[in-house]
């Protein structure tokens, strides 16, 4: 199970979806979520705003999760939240489930890592006095406030 | 008479920003098949605005990463990715 | 914290214990959570039963939560579920949050791996026709259902 | 005149099932500084339905894993661990 939302993320659906898929078999579901941090300490954020090329975001990550089930033979499930989220908000979860707990761990961080480095999803950071996107490469003066 | 084909290119997050547009147009001659690195040579040289970032771009043709030998075609769904910063 | 219960796992409350430790700082909460597998195919298996050395046990988790927090600066929560369960039920859940998944993912794993290797609680599974401890270093011939 | 010192053993699980008891009690010479491992020689001699079991069992004083050089004295809680199986 793949989700892209725009409201609270299912975290319990997620989890639940993962280890559903191996019934009685499942011993082990590890889960991670992430949470959007403060990155830009000094400047008072007021939200972040996360966007997507979403049809290839939900492409992408299917791919993820097809990657886990050839490389380890497991399920895994995730969802993305996008649009406005506050600082402490959960951006992202992703579960693993097996029959064994080290490779339930491995390929978690895995796809975690993948979600990451190939989902193309972005945020940028609205604060009081501009907007930044996060990773930007050419690292551009902040936007106003205005432009956010 | 030498013929031409136009592709559109979807641009995202701090790259759509820098062109103030969410998608733009490039030109390859129609006689000789398409790839990816020639699209992005038209690129460095039609949109002068976006030749800076070509180093730090990927391309997705049709939903998926793209090599520079990846073949396109007019109708094909080509999108600009700029780093991601998902999760 | 951590809990010993003899009802449905605090799941969720364990893994927002762990990322409140951090507050915004918190950008990855990995939750590992355990759940009853049917361990002795071709008994039917009715429930598995639960028991700890409790004192024991909740000073062994907190120990545990201790050298978590000495060797990774992480914050670590966890809960185990006693008494009788159904395979597919989860009986323990353990969560670390950093501002860093992959310390997350490694004081989590390493935490769990500890967990079961010292805390002191046991399982005996009680099919129709007898009952038997898990990890029974004596492999003794299966009680009957009447002992259970 | 000899004295004695009695310790009270806590047993758990299978070694509880298996000794029909879930404490046992064990006399150590009093005489002497008592440690963990005296206790489980103690053990050994006295009482046989245990005995297999030892290879296979750790200690605990007071809430705690102990080594064989663990003093002990009378009313320290003390609980023999057979192999655990949590999670």
């Amino acid at each position: 199970m793949i989700q892209i939302v725009e409201t609270e993320l299912p975290i319990s659906e997620v989890t639940r979806a993962a280890s559903a898929e191996l019934g009685d078999g499942a011993g082990a579901v590890v889960t991670f979520v992430g949470t959007v941090r403060n990155l830009s300490l000094g400047h008072r954020i007021q939200y972040l705003e996360y966007s997507a090329y979403e049809p290839m975001a939900k492409a992408e990550m299917q791919r993820i999760v097809g990657e886990v089930h050839r490389r380890w033979a497991l399920p895994c499930a995730m969802a993305h939240r996008l649009g406005r989220l506050q600082v402490g908000e959960a951006s992202i979860v992703v579960a693993v489930a097996s029959a064994h707990r080290k490779e339930a761990f491995e390929a978690c961080h895995w796809a975690v890592d993948e979600v990451k480095s190939r989902v193309p999803i972005w945020k940028k950071e609205v604060a009081v006095d501009g907007f930044w996107w996060v990773e930007d490469p050419l690292g551009g003066a902040p936007g106003t406030a205005d432009d956010a | 008479m030498e013929t031409e084909n136009t592709f559109a290119l979807l641009l995202f997050a701090s790259l759509r920003d820098a062109a103030g547009a969410d998608v733009i147009s490039v030109h390859l001659p129609g006689a000789e098949p398409a790839t990816v690195a020639g699209l992005l040579r038209a690129v460095e040289e039609q949109c002068p605005a976006i030749a800076k970032w070509l180093p730090h771009l990927r391309v997705a043709v049709n939903c998926a990463y793209a090599t520079p030998e990846t073949p396109i075609k007019p109708g094909d769904e080509i999108a600009l990715i700029p780093p991601v910063a998902g999760g």
